[in-house]
């Protein structure tokens, strides 16, 4: 049981992260590697102010969300909009996309690792305080029941409006082709700059959650993060928010399982042999769309 | 041409279904196709015209019915069997490789059957060779031949993939919609070039909505709706078809009939 | 190079020149730039007392740092541009493995003397010219045992990082070794990779295990991420670790952390007369700042250096090469407290160090 | 000769990296996003390295069999795979990498574990790896003209119109699939003999960056793109040193400008650059002659008012 | 109205369109004819701001265009159906229809809908699955349907006729003249001259970048033989 809450704990955790990858992935069609570094930056500003001010959690979170949100809109308006300006074929802009975020991604991995030195940092001086609960047999903590609601309500939301609102449908017609969907009087520029203004404050949320969570990341967690979370949306299927609630869980879980019980060192080859399985039965993930093709 | 006669059909389909789970895009439908003669396929939007070529070419698996060439069935053959055997085709919507020049993407469809060994066609001196020249000169390309498909208006680009497909030299032709985006008189030039391949011996399948073009080019016409067959014979014959006037043609070809 | 100190012309026993150079292959950027930082004042620190002091007579010892940052591919490259550039005597060399292992077998073939630090990988040392001044755990991890009696400890968990060269050798074999030697049986041994951020699910098998003890051997930011994370879970055991636990890494972790400790190479505190030197040299050098074992090893590394070069009395690589081996032979008193050699690696006493919630302090047991 | 001794690591590692780049750009240029490649060369790596220090075979007889059991292997994946693509290809190639450096951790003493493997002492010179380099440079020129690129730019840009045009799309992946393993293998087992060690920390997700960075920065569609960009990414960190401790911040910055302002890499954008000087040349095929003659043609049409025509 | 005044248009070096004026006032169709590779194509798409102008001028309903981006120039209220249908073929039948009316109120919008889908009851049919699997006709009545749904003031056809079967175009035109009736200035581009002539008002000739002719339909269809000529015997039908 409390191995559940610790699977379902971790698997929100990747949520968080992964969600706002996927939406601007799924949609706009941006595959944003520096979206491990824009989580990571957010968490280590609001690490530095704290250390100033002693604040509370949800300040915290407003922080790191604004922090997220400035570092994705500019990664969008200075890196991702000139390439995508330049190169109006989405798929052939595809790769310059990835390359354009590893970039991003190193300037701010060197820009933290220069100022931390590589040492992992807390929000220890955060007026915030970790308690744990028994809940019958289960201990659970209140950081943990934060992160399990901030994870199902940000999903919720982010899957109401991508279906719902026109919104969501100009999005997803950006990213088929760019050019006919402002024939269809979508603003391109601005969706994308939203898009991503929403992406980059998931990532700033889910790293002072995460922060507040582990008690302490280091400049290079956002890294070893990208990689899970690109597993899960791959896993649950591109573009579907229930896709990447079902891969990140999947991933939560059987790694959980194998720390537990079998051995961590087997963790990554039984998660990626997992997605790989899976994906030798359904090649376009669990919740993926068909491609639409014909002659 | 007694032998034409004899001979079996260079191509023949015989009750082709292809359904996607509902929905029945070719639900048996035939034809026999016999050697230099021009058949066309007329039939509305959406009545499986496309698919049963996809179907021929083996681009989609067939749910029943059986394909010859020459009299040998070939349901478990690859598509690319079948360019060697000397079919070749357009698609409906423009599909030129926009990293090559003009010229390159019709030497392409000269590739499949240059003459020599494999090796000897993939790694040796690369001159365009003359089955090339010649498409590209039927086909009015000269002035473009190095250009990038990008630059092409739509009508020219539906040129280069006619030419890529003559350049194969082959004995069975299929055309999707050959002439779509072009006006009447580069229609007629298309229609001329294909009775020209004829008279040389070359069979040709073509789908096309430009009725009178048809009548003009066809030396036989099928008419389907709804994947299956409703009219079959000479062009006079199917325009004058009550079902066909129905189902397809507009007005115009109705007064006229 | 036309001055008298071209070391390619001298030979050995024939004098020191004016300087000597020596190249500082260190990682000043990148994820283990603390290491190279620390590392580096220590160097500093020692170049300047053995200037000072004249240990070398008139000759001056210069060392040119370099960043190999944590690519194993520029660390080697330095090596290489110190080796063909013949002013170069020796190189005090990276504290990455990786960097390590590939540095050793070109500085053979070529004959430059190195001196590693840190860099705990079986590989490293595999011949006369690759020295190492950080002592595997191993060899003082026994020290531990008269903790483990004085706490009554019977049973403990284990928990190390398998995808660390060090790490392993010290999760499978040597911390298991002391344990059973000191008749505590161990009741659960889990491992993690480099990648793992989230320890809930261990911590919480571990508690369920209820042992007295657990083992952490972990990298240095994993360690106050694995602490919290246990005591969240309601750990209430002795938590003891090993060096990653120091340097400052279970700051973060606070109040946490209180009362881990872990068998260490070094410590500040550590009543060893010539430790003690170190420490007030350093803070009287760097505004009061406590060394770390980083500085302590680059401190004693350069020292061991400059003892081979006075040995070998030449600019000669080769003859720095057997001075140096000279000095490991006899040992010498360095930060780390007494120093002795075990082939091209040395050892140290050891001591037991502890977090006590705000800093790092020194253990000294009493009972038995 | 003092600086060409001085970078000897560089150097080598130059032409490693170019091996390793082509592991990627071969799959990539049939349209295959595979990072297979970068297992490969974990698979070479490892394979040199116990062949030379179990059984003493020589350089190039280890390099070989490492070379044909990666390419057997790339094959053998290329039958796994084949109803991958696209990324969710590319996250299966992934998975690979991991789990074979995964595998390498956990080998024991076949591979070492974590601390892997040492004292692969050989006789391989950077000459041979140049040796290497360059045989494979002159056969990959013989795809890049002719009819096998246009083969292989139509499996890349539209398999089923290759199909239908004789062109075998499945062999040209599998193919694809077997060089790279070749490559990467080749690769890895270089690089372990030269380094005489190799260790499973090696095989990372920052291999994989690193090699596809390299290919899309020096150009995706020929040799010469994947050269010029191991070129690039040996030697630009150690000519960033110069900048000290931002040294970080200015190779992200390189690579950013050079994705936004290259799209197709750098021999992609000296092509452009050319086809662009030939554009200027090339006249559009436009007589106003012509035009005239039509104009006057429609005078008559208009023939009480010419309004509208200009 | 729309108006289109001397517009030049570049690719690099290559001058495509060289001074092409065109106009269609509300309730008149301008028909637009011309070779392949006249530049039709380009001159609609500079208009829509798919492609930098290099000179002259778009107006619409006395507002200046040109030069704005596509999104605002949609807003403007004109809209173009684009050559070779260009659905989003991933998306629905439905979504590409709901998508036509991005820039309208929702009220609006389904009102067009069900217009859309009584004039091509395919489209109806399918409105659950992916447009990309459509026939080619299919495709090209979404196409149409889904310009419909902006209610634009103007509106630009590129080749709506083209693929379409002759009782789809004879609707396809039929429901274009009804749309300009109904107000709307109407541009068209078309190469099926003969039916396009027929509910044309005026007629523009395009060739080689340049117009070589301008005036009312009536006069092309007095003078058949001129238009014969330039188009081919064909083009009046026999
Ligand atoms: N892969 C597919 N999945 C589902 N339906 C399909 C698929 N391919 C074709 N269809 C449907 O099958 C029917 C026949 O399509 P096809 O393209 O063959 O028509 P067509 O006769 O060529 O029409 P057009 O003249 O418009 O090109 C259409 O209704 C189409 O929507
Ligand atoms: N991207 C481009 N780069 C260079 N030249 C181009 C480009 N697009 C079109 N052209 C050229 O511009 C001219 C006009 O093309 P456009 O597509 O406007 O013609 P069109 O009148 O629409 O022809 P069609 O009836 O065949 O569609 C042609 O000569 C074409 O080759
Ligand atoms: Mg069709
Ligand atoms: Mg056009």
């Amino acid at each position: 049981m409390e191995t559940l809450i610790n699977a379902v704990t971790l698997g929100s955790i990747y949520l968080l992260f992964a969600l706002g990858m996927s939406v601007a992935w799924g949609t706009i069609g941006i595959l944003n590697f520096a979206h491990g570094s824009t989580f990571m930056i957010s968490a280590m500003v609001a690490y530095y102010l704290v250390q100033q001010v002693s604040l509370p959690m949800p300040v915290m979170i407003l922080i790191g969300g604004a922090v997220g949100m400035l570092v994705s809109v500019l990664t969008q308006a200075l890196v991702f909009n000139p390439i995508q300006r330049r190169n109006p074929d989405l798929l052939k802009a595809e790769m310059q996309i990835v390359v354009g975020g590893i970039g991003v991604a190193s300037v701010l991995l060197a820009i933290a690792q220069n100022l931390t030195k590589s040492v992992p940092f807390g929000f220890s001086a955060s007026t915030f305080t970790i308690r744990a609960y028994w809940v019958g047999p289960v201990q659970i903590s209140n950081v943990q029941l934060v992160i399990l609601v901030a994870a199902a309500v940000l999903a919720g939301l982010t899957a109401w409006w991508l279906r719902s609102a026109r919104a969501g449908l100009a999005l997803r017609a950006i990213g088929v082709n760019p050019e006919v969907a402002s024939l269809m009087g979508v603003d391109r520029g601005r969706m994308a700059l939203g898009t991503m203004a929403a992406a980059g404050a998931l990532a700033g949320i889910a790293g002072i959650l995460l922060t507040y969570y582990l008690g302490s990341i280091a400049a290079e967690t956002g890294d070893s993060l990208l990689i899970s979370a690109f597993a899960a949306i791959i896993l649950g299927g591109v573009g579907s928010v229930a896709g990447v609630v079902t891969g990140t869980m999947i991933l939560a879980f059987a790694e959980t399982l194998v720390v537990t019980h079998l051995s961590g060192t087997w963790a990554n080859a039984v998660a990626f042999g997992l997605i790989f399985l899976v994906l030798l039965f359904l090649p376009r993930g669990i919740f993926g769309r068909k491609e639409v093709r014909r002659t | 041409m007694t032998t034409a006669q004899t001979a079996p059909p260079v191509l023949e389909a015989e009750d082709v279904a292809v359904h996607y789970g509902g929905i029945k895009a070719v639900d048996g439908f035939g034809l026999r196709l016999p050697a230099g003669k021009i058949y066309g396929i007329l039939g509305p939007n959406g009545s499986g015209k496309s698919t049963f070529l996809a179907a021929v070419t083996r681009l989609v698996p067939l749910t029943r019915g059986r394909l010859l060439i020459d009299g040998r069935e070939y349901h478990t053959e690859s598509p690319t069997t079948l360019a060697r055997k000397g079919l070749a085709r357009t698609f409906q919507t423009v599909r030129l490789l926009p990293e090559l020049t003009v010229l390159e993407n019709v030497q392409l469809g000269a590739d499949t059957n240059a003459s020599g060994g494999r090796l000897r066609s993939w790694l040796g001196r690369d001159k365009p060779s003359e089955a090339v020249e010649e498409a590209i000169e039927r086909t009015g390309l000269g002035d473009v031949r190095s250009a990038w498909p990008g630059e092409l208006s739509y009508g020219m680009a539906r040129r280069v993939e006619i030419a890529r497909a003559l350049a194969a030299r082959p004995r069975l032709l299929l055309l999707d919609e050959p002439t779509a985006g072009m006006n009447h008189s580069e229609r007629q030039e298309v229609s001329e070039l294909m009775r020209k391949l004829r008279d040389e011996g070359l069979a040709q399948l073509i789908v096309e909505h430009d009725v009178q073009m048809m009548v003009d080019t066809c030396d036989h016409l099928v008419a389907m709706n709804s994947g299956t067959l409703v009219a079959e014979g000479s062009p006079s014959e199917v325009v004058s078809h009550p079902a066909v006037q129905e189902a397809y043609l507009g007005k115009r070809w109705r007064s006229h009939a | 190079a036309g001055c008298g100190g071209d070391p390619a012309e001298s030979t050995a026993g024939e004098g020191l020149p004016d300087t000597i150079k020596v190249m500082s292959i260190k990682e000043m950027t990148g994820a283990v730039s603390f290491a190279g930082e620390n590392s580096t004042k220590g160097v500093d620190l020692a170049v300047e007392q053995i200037n000072e002091q004249g240990f070398l007579g008139d000759t001056k010892l210069e060392v040119v740092l370099e960043d190999g940052s944590d690519s194993t591919q520029e660390a080697a490259s330095l090596a290489t541009q110190a080796i063909s550039d013949s002013s170069y005597s020796a190189i005090l060399g990276p504290g990455l493995s990786s960097q390590a292992s590939a540095i050793s077998p070109i500085a053979e073939k070529n004959q430059m003397p190195v001196i590693y630090y840190q860099a705990g990988s079986k590989g490293v040392l595999t011949g006369d010219y690759t020295y190492r001044v950080t002592a595997p755990a191993e060899s003082y991890y026994h020290i531990i045992g008269d903790y483990l009696a004085e706490k009554k400890i019977e049973t403990a968990a284990l928990l190390y990082n398998s995808a660390n060269p060090t790490l392993t050798e010290l999760g499978e074999n040597v911390v298991p070794g002391v344990i059973e030697d000191n008749g505590v049986s161990i009741e659960r041994s889990d491992t993690v990779t480099n990648e793992t951020q989230d320890f809930t699910a261990v911590s919480s098998q571990i508690v369920k295990a209820d042992t007295d003890a657990v083992f952490l051997l972990l990298l240095g930011p994993q360690n106050p991420r694995a602490v919290s994370q246990l005591r969240q879970k309601g750990y209430e055991g002795e938590i003891i670790g090993m060096t990653t636990m120091g340097a400052g890494n279970l700051e973060t972790a606070g109040e946490d952390a209180a009362g881990v400790v872990w068998p260490s190479n070094f410590s500040a505190r550590s009543e060893a007369p010539s430790t003690q030197e170190f420490v007030e040299a350093y803070k009287a050098k760097y505004d009061g700042e406590i060394p770390n074992n980083y500085a302590a090893e680059g401190y004693d590394a350069t020292w061991l250096l400059a003892r081979g070069i006075k040995e070998a009395n030449s600019a000669d690589r080769v003859a720095i090469q057997e001075g140096i081996a000279k000095v490991a032979q006899e040992g010498f008193d360095g930060a780390q407290g007494p120093l002795t050699f075990e082939g091209n690696d040395v050892r140290v006493e050891g001591v037991l160090a502890s977090w006590d919630g705000s800093e790092e302090i020194v253990i000294t047991l009493d009972g038995s | 000769m003092i600086w060409y001794e001085a970078n000897l690591v560089l150097i080598e590692a130059t032409f490693i990296n170019f091996l390793l780049a082509l592991s990627i750009q071969i799959p990539l240029r049939v349209g295959v996003f595979s990072f297979a490649g970068v297992g490969s060369y974990g698979i070479g790596a490892y394979a040199a390295a116990i062949l030379t220090i179990r059984y003493d075979v020589p350089a190039f007889a280890a390099i070989g069999a490492a070379v044909v059991l990666a390419a057997v292997v790339g094959y053998l994946f290329s039958l796994v795979v084949a109803r991958l693509s696209g990324l969710y290809l590319a996250m299966a190639t992934v998975a690979f990498v991991l789990i074979i450096s995964v595998l390498a951790v956990n080998g024991g003493e076949l591979t070492g574990g974590a601390h892997g493997l040492y004292g692969a002492l050989s006789d391989l010179t950077t000459g041979g790896v140049i040796a290497v380099c360059v045989v494979v440079a002159a056969l990959l020129t013989l795809t890049e003209r002719g009819p096998l690129r246009r083969r292989i730019e139509a499996v890349r840009e539209d398999p089923e119109l290759s199909l239908s045009m004789g062109i075998g799309v499945v062999p040209m992946r599998q193919l694809a699939f077997t060089v790279s393993g070749a490559l990467g293998a080749c690769a890895g087992a270089m690089n372990t003999l030269l380094r005489t060690t190799v260790s499973p920390e090696e095989l990372n997700f920052h291999l994989i960056v690193l090699a596809l960075t390299m290919v899309v920065i020096g150009g995706s569609r020929s040799w010469v793109g994947a050269f010029i960009g191991a070129v690039i990414f040996t030697w630009l960190p150690s000519l960033l040193s110069v900048v000290g401790e931002w040294q970080g911040v200015v190779y992200g910055v390189v690579v950013v400008l050079a994705a936004i302002f290259m799209p197709t890499g750098l021999v992609g954008a000296v092509k452009d650059l050319h086809r662009r000087i030939r554009g200027r040349n090339r006249t559009v095929p436009t007589a106003s002659d012509d035009v005239k003659e039509e104009r006057e043609v429609f005078e008559t049409l208009s023939d009480d008012s010419t309004e509208g025509v200009r | 109205m729309l108006e289109i005044r001397d517009l030049h248009v570049s690719y690099g070096k290559i001058e495509a369109v060289r001074g092409v004026s065109a106009s269609a006032a509300p309730g008149r169709i301008t028909l637009v004819l011309g070779a392949n590779g006249a530049g039709k194509t380009t001159t609609l798409r500079a208009a829509m701001g798919l492609l930098p102008v290099r000179s002259g001028e778009v107006v619409l309903d006395g507002t200046p265009v040109t030069g704005r981006p596509t999104h605002r120039i949609v807003r403007e209220g004109l809209a173009l159906v684009p050559e070779g249908r260009q659905v989003f073929a991933p998306l629905t039948v439905e979504e590409n229809l709901t998508l036509g009316g991005y820039t309208v109120s929702r009220e609006k919008a389904s009102g067009t809908l069900e217009r859309a889908y009584e004039m091509f009851p395919i489209l109806k049919e399918r409105r659950n699955g992916p447009a990309g699997l459509l026939s080619g006709g299919e495709q090209q009545m979404l196409a149409f349907g889904r310009a419909l749904m902006s209610s634009p003031r103007a509106m630009m056809l590129d080749e709506p006729s083209m693929g379409l079967a002759p009782t789809m175009v004879e609707s396809v035109f039929g429901a274009v003249r009804t749309i300009a009736d109904s107000g709307i200035a109407l541009l068209m581009v078309e190469q099926n001259a003969d039916m396009g002539l027929e509910i044309a008002d005026d007629v523009v000739v395009v060739a080689r970048g340049e117009v070589v002719f301008s005036g009312p339909a009536e006069q092309a269809r007095r003078n058949t033989s001129v238009v014969r000529a330039f188009l081919g015997e064909a083009a009046l039908g026999s």
